[in-house]
């Protein structure tokens, strides 16, 4: 294993340099305030980033980031970490001159389509809640074997965030819907691709839909919407419609690119299944995980990150075994909908191979399938919604590998 | 019936003009709602694929330089049945755009928003009709004098090789409308003690594939239980 | 009113021209992921930034900089906004080559006094948990009478953050500890001050007080600590010792510069309270605030923070006659202990003067003072804790201003 | 009696030298617990504040310059009673170092610890007990000749102006050693309607004052529910 930093063993002159020999930030002035109006990470910090997957994709701007859940802690993803997702390239856009337009597919479905300012948008009233993001295409590589080398590429297409935005629903109702046709909703973005997808409308009388211009205190960053975006708690993605142009009420749903083309999950059958939405649920480990080495043997906290798109998570059970024993995680407070939650396990390595998992069960009782189980099912073509439990190897040398078993 | 505009945030949003409305309102529903009236050749859509796709996609096609291929993979007799074939094929490699696409709306809505991809919202109707029906030429779908248009798009709907190879029926849509499953179709048991596994280690990242992402000591940070493994090159300094 | 960006009236040509002539984004290809690996706001968000108080302090190392409550949502303050607090600068520590060590003020209190490296303090158990930090002297401008303008100086030297770390109690017991003797802790930090600050040992064994080394995600920021802090819930900012060299149990407090000449209360007797610790109930209206301008007469949502460093909050009232007539505010889930709670109320604005004022309550039943029943107490010379009900005077203009009732 | 250590870890942390106990274990408390043996006179003291402190806090101790000011406002009465007077006369303007410190080891350790500002950690032993007295000296505590050292420290602190101004009888203090009042002192009243208060407004930001901050419009965001204020001098560009 690699070396441990460590005060030990003792040099012979008594004691460890770092502390017999003052360092300069000991016995010097440093740096003042506001030396950033908007602070950075520390240099140290450097190798935390968000990464492509090399090959994933044949262009830069239809293309994919990864959040580097291997050096995560808690729950809130900073927002400079936060994946990356774009169709057409993302854009800084001068939010006085962002517009939102309300209409119906009919006239009959929207009395009256209205135009909104970010101005006049942000004196709605709004809410601030924590959810999860994950594309559908989070874990996709992994579907028929192990492809990638560390947690950052099999589940890093998840982020968390305080999202604060306005109900779709207190929008909808200034403009006048007839409820009973209008079962759909389109959201439509501003950028290139404008993108398009259909969210049923009962998820917007819920009221969890949100307009959302907030992201973790300061506003959405551009690269995540920039300055309107939706918010869709517990559905993939590429629903949270980026650079929020348009919504459209409508009695049909859209048939859009995304929702047509991609994001349709191939069954064993030949079958492409449409419309799959919800992120069902899901959990890794993210310490230890893949490309990491363990210092030592002796004590760890295994830790890592669940979720579920119908709700709460009920519990997390944590095997060392490869699925044979397990053990119920602690959930850290607080547990909330549609959010990530953090578990953690005690545990201490004897130097043997072992073989890591976790398996979340949601408050609708459902419990994350192994890659047997899911296999069963949808057959390993899907690309998307790949919500197996994950295996890390942790091999003799300390060196923790991706594996998959049979 | 629709109701009322709520009254509450009175002068918070106005009325959207209909000439915003047109230059926004662009979508191009399955039923055709919201489609153009106009149309086009394949001959013209030839021109404007040429001149304006070929570059990124191929003269057939078929590039996979800056996306996956647009067409390929579907046969005469898809077209009869709407049932690309080859999806019940796990040995198949790739899926091209026509293997999946279920409604001609989705093409020429995603083209008249979205390319040429350098410059969405480019193209006139014309274009649109005339480039969605030569791309359907080139899958063998349309034949060479076709003229497709606003009141023939529904025909051209009939002979989509996959119209028939979709489903909604699953647990995944979280509204009423569509999707018939009630409960997830893939679920694992709550097992905890002795439970019916074999841990048998049945795919492992090749050793020769272990450093494809580059250095992964890189790639954790300098402090912690775990440090990166190096994963550079054996004699790499 | 200063305008509206709205898309009213309409130009004669029949729309909006931020509709009709579509812009750059829609029409062209943006950029591509990995633009930057640690991404930052938008260019468009240059204002919301933290600043210092002019002539607040004679130097900037040994001084404050203010978070941009005025502008920020939900209860997460953004880490590169976080106020900052330096008594002799702040540094960037190399974290592979800090030390925490453990000792007694003598050798039975401490067993076996210990040195850990940062390798070995996040191999051990830890916890996540979201907390407000508030300096002791925030809104200590105010207490004679207002002296500055927004609610960025009023109230700006808090924030709040998921805070990732080992319960200081579990090092404690790897050292063997004699609790019936030793229920003070000294930290100490490594900076040039080498802060020190005295805590009872009663809330280390309640498990609240953390060795912390995470802040919303990633690694404490170097202005606030990095790579390991304090973190004491409930208690001023100056106790969250920053760059934590080492932690000492002893039998008695230890008198340290900030708890014996700084961080001492004046009482109108001339007497000075030492070790006054705990950040009573409080809150303010951040939206609509001091330096804001309403844009028009009509629908807004009042919104503000509220906080106790005794636990949870249990009511905030809101008036909009100063102080005549109240309102319950709602609270937004999750109201989590000695962490910021965002609270919100609709209001219409008449367009004729309000004052604007809220009131929080915690779950002992404290009721935030007004100043009369601060002063009463306190007079108006204590600099630390001032907990006094915020007023903010909307003039006919629409122009925010902060003021002080009789 | 102290616990066994907890075998919980193993392996976590290891015991701290006396080097290194020697090293960082430098905080001295009020019953001198810490201090180290040695003295210093206020004759060395001068020459250690001349050359080392001065240049900050002026030569009497007394300049605002980079930090309020050390020395000044005590008087000899204040050191009879361990009380300073003009504490209690709510006209005084500022607040000196030596009205408010009430025990010596606090100025001992922080000197040791802290100054220099800019070279924290760098006096000897016998410069801290100097420059400590050296101060006290400035302040009229101690005479022109006097040594200080760790034997009569005690007394030393039976002079300090302040030694008994000071008070934990507060409910602030999150723990049972100090600290003797039950519940916070100073409360509202959770009234709702036509509550006993006269909203007349006492203190209001000067117009001359309002732009001291800068511009206010700089420091809000440019979309919201409100902007900020434009509060640049009439006739700003
Ligand atoms: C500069 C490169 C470029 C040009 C020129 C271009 N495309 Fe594309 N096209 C792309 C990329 C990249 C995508 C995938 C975008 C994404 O992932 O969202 C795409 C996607 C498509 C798709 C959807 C395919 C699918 O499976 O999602 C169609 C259809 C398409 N292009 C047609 C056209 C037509 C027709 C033209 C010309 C009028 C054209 N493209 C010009 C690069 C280009
Ligand atoms: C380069 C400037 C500088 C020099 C030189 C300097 N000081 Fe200071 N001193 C400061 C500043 C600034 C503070 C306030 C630090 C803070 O706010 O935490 C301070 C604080 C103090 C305090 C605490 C006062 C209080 O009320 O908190 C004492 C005592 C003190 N200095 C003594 C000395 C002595 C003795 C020396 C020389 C041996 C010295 N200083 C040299 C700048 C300086
Ligand atoms: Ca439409
Ligand atoms: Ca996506
Ligand atoms: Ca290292
Ligand atoms: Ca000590
Ligand atoms: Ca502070
Ligand atoms: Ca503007
Ligand atoms: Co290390
Ligand atoms: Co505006």
């Amino acid at each position: 294993p690699a070396a441990i930093a460590q005060a030990r063993p003792v040099p012979p002159d008594g004691g460890d340099p770092a502390i017999l020999t003052l360092p300069a930030h000991s016995t010097g002035l440093g740096q003042p305030v506001v030396t950033d109006g908007y602070g950075l990470p520390s240099k140290y910090e450097r190798n935390v980033q968000r990464r492509q997957s090399p090959g994933l994709t044949q262009t830069a701007q239809a293309s994919v980031s990864f959040a580097p859940l291997q050096s995560l802690f808690g729950i809130v993803t900073p927002s400079g970490l936060h994946f990356e997702r774009h169709h057409q390239g993302w854009w800084d856009i001068d939010p006085s001159r962002h517009r939102l337009m309300i209409n119906g597919s009919d006239e009959a479905i929207v009395r009256t389509p209205k135009v909104f300012t970010m101005d006049e948008l942000m004196r709605l009233p709004s809410v601030s809640r924590f959810h999860f993001i994950e594309c559908g295409a989070n874990s996709g590589m992994e579907w028929g074997n192990v492809a990638v080398p560390t947690c950052q590429y099999t589940h890093g297409m998840i982020s968390c965030s305080e999202f604060t935005g306005v109900p779709l629903k207190i929008l909808l109702d200034q403009c006048g819907v007839d409820y009973r046709r209008g079962r759909y909703v389109l959201g439509e973005g501003a950028d290139g691709s404008s993108m398009t997808r259909t969210l049923p409308m009962e998820l917007v009388e819920s009221g969890e839909v949100l307009v959302a211009y907030g992201q973790n205190g300061e506003m959405l960053r551009p690269e995540n919407g920039y300055p309107l975006r939706l918010v869709v708690p517990g559905v993939q993605g590429v629903s949270w419609v980026k650079y929020l142009r348009r919504i459209e009420v409508g009695d049909q749903p859209y048939g859009a690119k995304d929702e047509v083309i991609h994001y349709v999950d191939l069954m064993p059958d030949g079958l492409h299944r449409q419309y799959t939405s919800t992120q069902e649920v899901k959990s890794v480990v993210t310490t230890p995980s893949g490309g990491q080495v363990l210092l030592d043997k002796g004590y760890y906290q295994i830790s890592g990150l669940a979720w579920s798109g119908r709700g709460r998570l009920r519990r997390v059970d944590v095997s060392v075994d490869g699925g044979r024993n397990w053990q119920q995680a602690r959930l850290q407070e607080p547990v909330m909908s549609k959010c990530l939650t953090r578990f953690s396990l005690d545990w201490t390595w004897d130097g043997r191979p072992a073989l890591i998992q976790s398996r979340a069960t949601d408050e609708t009782g459902h419990v994350q399938p192994t890659y047997r189980q899911l296999r069963a099912v949808r057959g390993s073509r899907s690309i998307y919604h790949n919500n197996a439990v994950q295996t890390w190897l942790v091999q003799e040398s300390g060196e923790v590998k991706n594996v998959q078993l049979s | 019936q629709a109701a009322a505009p709520s009254a509450g945030y009175a002068g918070i949003g106005r009325p959207a003009t209909a000439k915003e409305l047109q230059a926004w309102d662009i979508d191009v529903r399955p039923d055709f709602k919201g489609l153009p009236k106009g149309s086009g050749s394949v001959a013209k859509g030839m021109e404007v694929w040429e001149g304006k796709c070929a570059s990124c996609h191929g003269i057939f096609g078929e590039s996979n330089e800056v996306f996956s291929p647009l067409v390929g993979g579907t046969t005469k007799d898809d077209v009869r049945t709407g049932r690309v074939a080859r999806l019940t094929d796990p040995g198949f490699p790739g899926r091209t755009t026509l293997m999946k696409v279920s409604s001609v709306s989705t093409l020429w809505d995603y083209i008249n928003r979205a390319m040429p991809w350098n410059q969405p919202k480019s193209l006139t109707v014309e274009e649109v009709y005339a480039v969605t029906a030569y791309l359907l030429n080139l899958g063998g779908v349309l034949p060479d004098d076709y003229v497709m248009s606003d009141r023939n798009i529904a025909e051209v709907q009939q002979r989509l090789p996959n119209r028939n190879g979709v489903t909604t029926a699953h647990a995944m849509w979280p509204g009423a409308g569509l999707g018939r499953a009630a409960r997830p179709d893939a679920a694992g048991v709550a097992c905890m003690r002795d439970c019916a596994t074999e841990p048998k280690v049945a795919s492992i990242l090749p050793d020769h594939a272990r450093g494809a992402h580059g250095n992964l000591a890189e790639q954790n940070r300098l402090v912690g239980a775990q440090h990166g493994v190096d994963t550079r090159p054996a004699g790499a300094a």
